[in-house]
């Protein structure tokens, strides 16, 4: 159980990061999104400060939403996802180790960068913390949410759209409590609501997310 | 006439060439960079508005320059490449690119130490600054798709191409700060005294002299490489190789 | 041994694979055969539980395989139209997650072994998207090398196999039914199996008109 | 000539609607990067007057890269990629009705959008006029833009942060161009001189950028 | 009139076909032969002109192909291992659009009348998808019913299909010769075509150790 999920974790990692400059393009990826919105919007230090979380909020639904056809979509046109699904281990448990291979890609190094980025935009040091923290517990949950549209929406027409409508939307609420939380911090207001909030939906992900991807794999490989 | 450009654009009789030029330009750029720092750093009086901090502009400007002029000879190259399918041209771009990009981030690093004293922080969102950003960028995403392609000859034809779009690119960035309220101007540090002005010019000229060279003999060394490692099916690389008693690359 | 009775299948409004039922015991190779469009690659991912039957059961050991799965895809093999191997991984690299997957337990030195054999020798390192079609396909073959599986269901397997390759092929099939072990197999080609252990079925051809 | 255009339109849209949840998506990502913004600064109208046409063109631009991936790369899957670049057809024109459809099924519904966007950051009717007008002309841009990161990433891992790294720096220019005018709008001043550098760009674009298309698929089918 | 002279092709480490040279004349096959990874299908493509070669040339009718590109490609037919349809499409939208690249301005009855003959009667609005591999492959086949091309440059054409299928394809390939059309052909299987056109190339398998 621990080595299936040990090989998939490694083999996802190895595909990812071929070379160093696989790893190094996610974080400039993250930095190039970033700096796109001070070119439109224009340099008012004010202004960027309070649109700093969002922007770097913005950039992890982006890092996430751009992975995540290829999450499955490679596997399933290759065959390799056939035998994910026969084989002896349980298919959740590989569905489990492959979306912590696409947050370790696309969402880790959002979270590691993003002090940097909020130095940039000029938080100081606690929001800049804070932005961090809403950071680590968002990101898994977009990976999570974000594999069910991929699976259901896999090599599917019409339900598929439907149903990931569905989940979509369920992005929402991580992004405004997310983002939420570094503005209250920074207006002196309470933000464990906010934490035990992303928390919960984090626990709840990661107990329910995995049993729906592996049933809309199976639904979508026939 | 022709001949002799055709002899040279074979890797085969390019590559002594290279060799033998190499000092040509690399002793230059060393004396020319010692001349100018000590002046700039030394010999120059400091600025009364600025004081010490002005001096980092003799790396800054010529880095900035050599950041986009460099990306500009990548793209003649790749032209120069596609149009007469020469294969050393195409080698001549991808050598470009990291002494480029490392212009390209020296100019960001000394404008953001400069910034400190000068804005008081060391990033803004300004367009100048930004952009210059974006053109790191661009280098970036240049080396990284040729980095991407296993295939050699498939790498540098299709980041040859990514080269000639972009250099449409420059001028474009370049100047569109032109239409933006820009926090960065040159004009605010010019001394406003005319023989200090025009002795901090000529120090500043023999920088981006010194910058120039340096940057072709980088590109000519690296190049050589590149030659080795692309023909190293070559049987004149094999004699070379046996011949020097060196293995290379 | 694999029993399948009553099997029907619809794909988009045709009945496929009229109440089919067959038996295959150790030691023996059941050839489906139908011309395209029968529902040969239907009845093998059926029987692989990788697509459900509208109605009919396959047992496995006398037990239906639906309720004990993952006891059941631990002694089958399945290698369908698609090799399932990742063209991003070099050919050694697949073979190692083949390895993990199949539970088979081998070690390096069978792997690389493996590879020789199935003539791959001096290709461990190359992305199998740098293969050839037939050296990509034979990089899916290996894991009948590795595996201990007791069924094996091959859907087309000498499609883009040289000559060379086929009769390995057939004789890794052969030493796998000497072992005691199951085969399910179509393929359009005609092969070099000996008569003895092989026995055909015909899917009919049902067009829709 | 105009048959071939015409056939790969018609085939390309043909596609698009029968995949309605890449086409949903890209609006989907759109909006909710536009609501996300009100939500993190708080109801100030003037600051989100300011904040509202940039964030609007780099959604839209952010948007665009999201189905860039899409474009060839089904195509070049199934091997019918191989078969337009060995048509007797210029390839360039066959290339040119595939990116009209894409702006068709993944600009156009952004331009058609953005009226309710702008009208959300509270943009008066003229300013939102001239945000359409610029996204009209801006967003085919992109969509040239895009294709030939899109062509010459075929193929290779790094996917869609890749193309995204290669593609978004040369958005830079119409990014800037396009938020500056509503801006300068908004303040009064003459916008003639933004709106003929984006109508060139657009006109280079639309003359260049398929030659340079079609030689990066060739480049990428080898 | 096809001429290929002194190709040479490296791909990953390797050297391929070794100045390889053939002239193909009106009314013959060139059977491509060699074990898989031998080059067969690296020559297709550099013939096809979807591959540079390292060094050498393709003339048609006397002329380089490269300073002739969209005659040449008028005049040629290619079918790799990928069947270039698309499964989103269902086979007589598949058809209309190879019809339009290969300028073949068929009529609408001439499609339906190529799916009849190739045996998808009853399929052609169907999604390509949901066709089985063979019919699929046959769907990408149909070009050949359509085409006028001179020149059929076909990778493993015999792949997926079924008995009757190669045979339908082998009588196309014998009535184009018939009309002095040329083929390119590679394929492992023993194909019914009759000796007299047909000539052979083997390439060599260099392997890599
Ligand atoms: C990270 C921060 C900075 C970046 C990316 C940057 C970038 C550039 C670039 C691209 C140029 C070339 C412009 C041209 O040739 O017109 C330039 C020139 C210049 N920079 Fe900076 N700069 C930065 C910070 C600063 C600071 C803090 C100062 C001083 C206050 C400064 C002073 C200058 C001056 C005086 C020039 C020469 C202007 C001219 O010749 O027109 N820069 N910089
Ligand atoms: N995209 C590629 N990049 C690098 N090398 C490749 C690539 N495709 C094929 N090769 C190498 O070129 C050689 C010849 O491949 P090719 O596909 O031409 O063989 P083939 O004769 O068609 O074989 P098969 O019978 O298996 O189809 C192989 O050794 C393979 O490793
Ligand atoms: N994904 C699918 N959705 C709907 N129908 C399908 C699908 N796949 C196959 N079919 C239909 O089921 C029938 C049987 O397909 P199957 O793939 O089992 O045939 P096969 O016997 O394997 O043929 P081949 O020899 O061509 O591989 C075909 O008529 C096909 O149209
Ligand atoms: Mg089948
Ligand atoms: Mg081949």
């Amino acid at each position: 159980m621990t080595v299936i999920f040990r090989t998939i974790l490694v083999r996802e990692l190895t595909l990812g990061l071929r070379r160093k400059a696989d790893m190094l393009m996610t974080l400039f990826f993250c930095v190039i999104v970033a700096s796109m919105f001070p070119l439109a919007v224009g340099p008012e230090t004010e202004l960027l400060r309070t649109m700093g979380p969002g922007i770097i909020w913005v950039a992890a639904l982006l890092a996430s939403l751009l992975s995540l056809e290829r999450l499955f979509g490679g596997d399933y046109a290759d065959g390799t996802l056939e035998q994910m699904v026969i084989s002896s281990h349980p298919l959740a448990m590989i569905v489990f180790a492959k979306v912590v291979a696409h947050w370790l890609l696309a969402g880790l190094p959002l979270v590691l960068i993003s002090p940097l980025l909020a130095l940039q935009y000029g938080l100081d040091g606690d929001e800049g913390l804070i932005l961090v923290a809403t950071l680590l517990i968002g990101t898994p949950i977009l990976s999570l949410l974000g594999a069910v549209g991929a699976a259901l929406t896999l090599g599917l027409r019409g339900g598929g759209v439907l149903i990931s409508l569905l989940v979509l939307p369920l992005f929402v609420p991580v992004l405004i409590f997310g983002s939420a939380a570094v503005d209250d911090a920074a207006a002196g207001l309470s933000i464990e609501g906010h934490f035990s909030l992303l928390g919960a939906m984090l626990i709840a992900a990661l107990i329910l997310t995995p049993w729906a991807i592996a049933s809309a794999l199976r639904i979508s490989i026939e | 006439m022709n001949i002799n450009w055709f002899k040279y654009a074979s890797p085969a009789s390019f590559y002594p060439l290279a060799g033998k030029m190499i000092p040509w330009f690399a002793i230059p750029a060393g004396i020319l960079a010692f001349i100018g720092l000590v002046m700039g750093l030394f010999v120059l009086p400091p600025d009364f508005k600025q004081g010490e901090s002005y001096r980092i502009i003799f790396i800054h400007v010529p880095a900035a320059w050599m950041s986009m002029v460099i990306y500009l000879a990548m793209a003649f190259w790749a032209i120069v490449g596609m149009v007469w399918n020469s294969r050393l041209s195409a080698m001549m771009a991808i050598a470009l690119a990291p002494t480029g990009a490392m212009f390209c981030f020296l100019a960001l690093w000394t404008g953001a130490l400069w910034g400190k004293p000068t804005w008081g922080t060391y990033w803004v969102w300004d367009a100048r600054l930004t952009t210059q950003l974006i053109l790191l960028f661009m280098y970036l995403g240049y080396m990284a798709l040729h980095a991407a392609i296993e295939d050699p000859r498939r790498a540098a034809r299709a980041s040859g191409l990514l080269a000639i779009v972009g250099a449409f690119n420059v001028p474009i960035i370049y100047f569109s700060v032109q239409w933006w309220n820009t926090l960065h101007q040159g004009a605010s540090i010019t001394p406003n005294k005319s023989e200090m002005a025009a002795s901090m010019a000529s120090v500043m000229l023999i920088m981006a002299v010194a910058a120039w060279l340096y940057a072709i003999a980088v590109a000519l060394k690296r190049v050589r490489c590149e030659i080795l490692d692309r023909e190293r099916h070559a049987s004149w690389v094999a004699e070379l190789v046996t011949k020097t008693g060196q293995v290379h690359g | 041994m694999l029993q399948v009775s009553g099997l029907f299948c619809e794909r988009g409004d045709r009945q496929l694979l009229n109440g089919l039922g067959f038996t295959l015991e150790p030691g023996k190779l059941l050839h489906v055969r139908g011309a395209n469009g029968a529902g040969k690659t239907s009845l093998l991912r059926i029987v692989a539980g990788l697509l459900l039957p509208t109605a009919g059961e396959v047992c496995w050991r006398g037990k239906p395989v639906k309720q004990q799965r993952e006891e059941y895809h631990g002694e089958l093999l399945y290698l369908g139209h698609l090799d399932g191997v990742k063209g991003d991984l070099s050919s050694i690299e697949n073979l190692r997650i083949d390895n993990e997957l199949l539970g088979a337990n081998a070690d390096e030195a069978t792997l690389v072994a493996a590879l020789e054999k199935i003539g791959l020798r001096g290709f461990e390192d190359i992305f199998a998207k740098q293969l050839s079609q037939g050296q990509h396909r034979r990089v899916g073959l290996c894991r009948l090398l590795m595996s201990q599986a007791k069924l094996w269901v091959l859907d087309e397997p000498f499609n883009a196999l040289d000559v060379k390759a086929v009769k390995l092929l057939a004789s890794l099939i052969e030493a796998h039914l000497e072992r005691g072990g199951m085969t399910l197999l179509t393929t359009h080609q005609d092969v070099p199996l000996s008569g003895a252990r092989v026995s055909e079925i015909t899917l009919g051809q049902t067009g829709r008109r």
